[in-house]
């Protein structure tokens, strides 16, 4: 699938399924470190997006659906999830503003925009055991294939692996910021549900690309 | 799971109606978003106060929103900080002209969600001040971590700040003394049971017959360590350590002492543990002049309880003396 | 077993003793016997007024002691009535000239050590009434029974009485007030899990993760029937029908509404539960003009609530309002 | 032994004995049917009494001490079961008063004004399923055995195996005095604590008695 806006929609929507299914996974995760409500936080979230995305004009390009997601997000999910990823939607927004279809480029100024959000907001470094783990290795994927010359498709994916593996990765480790934080060593051998609900919606976007 | 609810998706719409309803003498509720402001907001030249922050903490903040308190509370999804929309409902609708302080405590997404109401506040030209109550002494306040979390302090900060607001103080004078009592104030908890999420339908974390978390936070979180259960008098001496050595309180300090409930503890329970916890601060040559014992900040059905000490003076326990008129602290009028 | 406990002999001492530390502005403890007192009493001239009951209830009684409700409460062991001393103690201890109205429960522990204390009293020269609450319409009140209990129902006698008393009643006004609150209220509850009675280290009755146990009393005994967990809403229909039927309430009538927690459950539930519950009563044409939710007649940590109904007139809701300065009740000063 | 002074206190010193070990027995039939706290009341109020029977001076008859373990459990045991005990011993020490010893009419005497004093205070009637099942039985059996020319100690023993079997009785019927009255058809099936407890009392008796 090109990457219009049909396929920024397609995301979406896929994303909001993803989210439903893995919805008591993602609150388990958060149960054992957390809170127990990023599954739900989730689910409310791409939900409420999933009820706006038919209002979207019919000449609306991939900027306009994630300035949509972004907004819609930042409105109903809470939270720390909501405005982290409320602000990387809407920095992935503006970083592709004006755009009707997205190349390599693009797709990796996209990925590296929604990161670089989601720092500013939430001030994590790599190793913090957060989203930011799940999103940096994804970025860096996703510019390494470009620059390797892979194609759309290739960057998504290769940007869907490295956030799950970076997801995997938080395991081991204490967490610097967010409710996990508190816990101190008792955060060990618990996955970050933030960095695991990063991976599955990266995953959901190379999955609509390849349909 | 055995609540009393109906649809668990419903349950903070429905209480927030239930709570409107029971208390229609002192405060309105706006639903969708949800919001409880003060029956006589906006009150004309005087700073407004909002709180807010996940339910499953009442009364903590509904049962604090009248006269003398706040002047709106927003209550989010359990556990679940509110977005900025309602915090800006709220913030616009408490606005008498004076000013508007944000009473956050100290969670990233209690954080994020204020501090981008704030924002759209300021842009429609409203002055917001914000104060991040950081009260809780069993996470270490480092580099390392989120920083100290916003427990049952939070009820002082909004009684004493809420004061000064009605009593006419400016914006700046108010936030100042919220800072003051933030500087002043130390608390930490104990858990006996979890407590469930009603959307989530299991506890946070299971205990086995004979243990206790210590150092739990108000959102079922576990804490920072797990030992096995304790008489009372001993868990009290655990959760006052800390508290007293983090300030630190000395002989001669009066003080406000509170014994927080965390909503599935019996009242029984919770004078055994003010007895003795009066007892200590004696031996330490603390003079407790004001207390406050109950359910105040609850992490729903959670056994358990924290001890909050606020090092008073004579400007504090004026303002703690001034009337309130609250659903859930209520004197003076 | 998880309690915040020391010796669980002395679970009342400890938290009667911990009540007159934290509320020494209003209350005197008096220790073995344990009762608690106003400050101010024996009050000259004035009806004194004195409850009681096993503890395990609280805020009931002591909660309620202070201006414009009760002059003294006695608390016996867990959910087990005060033997005569501490009662006789109480009422001459309050006895201001006037005589002293007994507010007991009907139980037949506290029926018969209530009239024990009244009788030794009495031989003391000082005037005593007693009055029988027992609102509880889950028992039917027959010759085969040992009559309705008194639940929740109690704090509404209290309430109205102690006002009745402080405005200058004589006894015998005090008394037919007393009698009339209790002639206009009735009251329903529900368990979603039983208690543990500190000394007996085990759950009064078990219940399966599904169910519940419909018009149980306060002693963490079992209810009448033992049913599926359902809905709020629908729970709050099974205890308003036989709440509703048994005076009967009628279209037009004033209520206070009054949700009561059992102790373990939190209050986001209460709310919940007074939203449909408001509802209902306005569909049957009563209006809900008075309210009250919170725990005030708890046992221990059950999880659970009662829902009361009071029929107001002018008269009742006159005394509900006016000022009451107790631990656990409170407005007007 | 004879039913003198000696008896009497041993009597009770045995039951106190008696009823802490059968704390917890009395504590579960009343958490099934009550409130939870009979042993524990009847633990409290005989260990009461315990502490107060060498206070005692050495001329005191058997109605003395019953007139001390009357005014002693009234004012320690509460709920129910103290006035009621209360009242039964209070009347027990006025039907025996002035008697250094006891025969056995004096003994049928004295069970005969305690379950008066039990009936008179509670009003219940055989078959409410209450203490009073225990005792009338009990009554009857030392009021027969006497008539028939048994000794103290036998009649005693009649009276211990009447209020047993009173007891036992009270298992398949509904109530309708206490707390079990509450319960309707519930309460089938169980035990009355109270009846229970007195038939430990009145087997303490019989055993004191035999030694
Ligand atoms: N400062 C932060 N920077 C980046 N991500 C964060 C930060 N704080 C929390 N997170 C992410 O948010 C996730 C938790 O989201 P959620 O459970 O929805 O919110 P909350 O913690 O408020 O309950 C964490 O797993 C983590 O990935
Ligand atoms: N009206 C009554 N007459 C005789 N015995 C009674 C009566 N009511 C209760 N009892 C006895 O008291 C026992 C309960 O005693 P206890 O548990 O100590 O008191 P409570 O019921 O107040 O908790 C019952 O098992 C029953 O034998
Ligand atoms: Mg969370
Ligand atoms: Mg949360
Ligand atoms: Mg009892
Ligand atoms: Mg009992």
């Amino acid at each position: 699938m090109n990457l219009g806006a049909t396929w920024a929609k397609a995301w979406i929507r896929t994303s909001a399924d993803v989210m439903s299914e893995h919805r008591v996974e993602l609150i388990n995760l958060d149960r054992e470190i957390g809170d127990g409500d990023h599954g739900e936080n989730m689910d409310r979230g791409f939900q409420a997006v999933l009820g706006k995305l038919d209002d979207l004009p019919a000449d609306a390009a991939p900027g306009d659906v994630f300035k949509l997601v972004a907004t819609t997000l930042i409105s109903t999910v809470g939270g720390a999830a909501g405005p982290l990823y409320g602000t990387a939607f809407l920095k992935a927004a503006v970083a592709v503003a004006g755009a009707l279809e997205l190349d390599g480029a693009a797709l990796v100024a996209l990925l590296t925009a929604a990161r670089d959000g989601i720092v500013l907001r939430g001030k994590a470094e790599l190793g913090d055991k957060t989203m930011v783990d799940a999103w940096t290795p994804a970025v860096d994927a996703a510019a390494a294939a470009h620059e390797a010359g892979a194609n759309d498709l290739d960057i998504l994916i290769a940007a869907a692996n490295a956030a799950e593996a970076g997801a995997v990765a938080t395991e081991p480790w204490v967490a610097r910021k967010g409710r996990a934080s508190y816990l101190g060593e008792r955060a060990i051998g618990h996955r970050d549900p933030g960095a695991q609900s990063s991976a599955l919606l990266l995953r959901a976007a190379a999955d609509t690309a390849a349909a | 799971m055995k609540k009393l609810v109906n649809d668990p998706k419903n349950v903070v719409d429905e209480a927030v109606a239930g709570f409107g309803a029971a208390h229609a003498d002192l405060v309105s509720v706006h639903q969708d978003p949800n919001f409880i402001v003060r029956k006589d907001a906006p009150v004309a030249g005087k700073v407004g106060l909002v709180s807010g922050g996940g339910s499953g903490h009442e009364p903590m903040h509904g049962g604090f929103v009248g006269f003398g308190m706040l002047d709106a509370a927003v209550p989010g999804a359990v556990f679940t900080s509110p977005t900025p929309d309602p915090i800006l409902a709220a913030t616009k609708a408490v606005d008498g002209g004076a000013g508007v302080l944000h009473i956050v405590k100290n969670y990233t997404g209690d954080v994020l969600n204020f501090e981008t109401a704030a924002d759209l506040a300021a842009a429609d030209g409203i002055e917001v001040r914000s104060v991040l109550v950081n009260d809780d002494v069993a996470v270490k306040d480092s580099l390392y971590t989120a920083g100290r979390r916003g427990v049952a302090g939070t009820v002082l900060v909004e009684k004493i700040a809420g004061a000064a607001a009605d009593r006419g103080d400016n914006l700046d004078a108010v936030a100042t003394v919220a800072e003051k009592v933030i500087a002043r104030v130390r608390s930490m908890g104990v858990a006996l049971t979890p407590c469930v999420v009603p959307h989530a339908g299991e506890p946070s974390f299971t205990l086995a017959e004979d243990e206790i978390e210590i150092g739990i936070g108000i959102h079922g979180e576990p804490g920072r360590e797990r030992i096995r259960l304790e008489p009372a008098d001993a868990i009290v001496d655990r959760l006052l350590g800390p508290i007293l050595d983090d300030i630190p309180f000395v002989s001669g300090d009066e003080v406000l002492l509170m014994v927080n409930g965390m909503g599935g503890t019996p009242q029984i329970e919770l004078y055994i543990v003010f007895r003795h916890a009066a007892e200590v601060l004696a031996a330490k040559g603390l003079t407790v002049t004001r207390t406050l014992v109950g359910n105040f900040t609850t992490s729903l059905e959670m056994q358990g309880m924290s001890i909050t000490v606020l090092k008073l003076d004579q400007e504090l326990t004026t303002l703690w003396d001034a009337p309130v008129q609250t659903a859930a602290l209520r004197w003076g009028r």
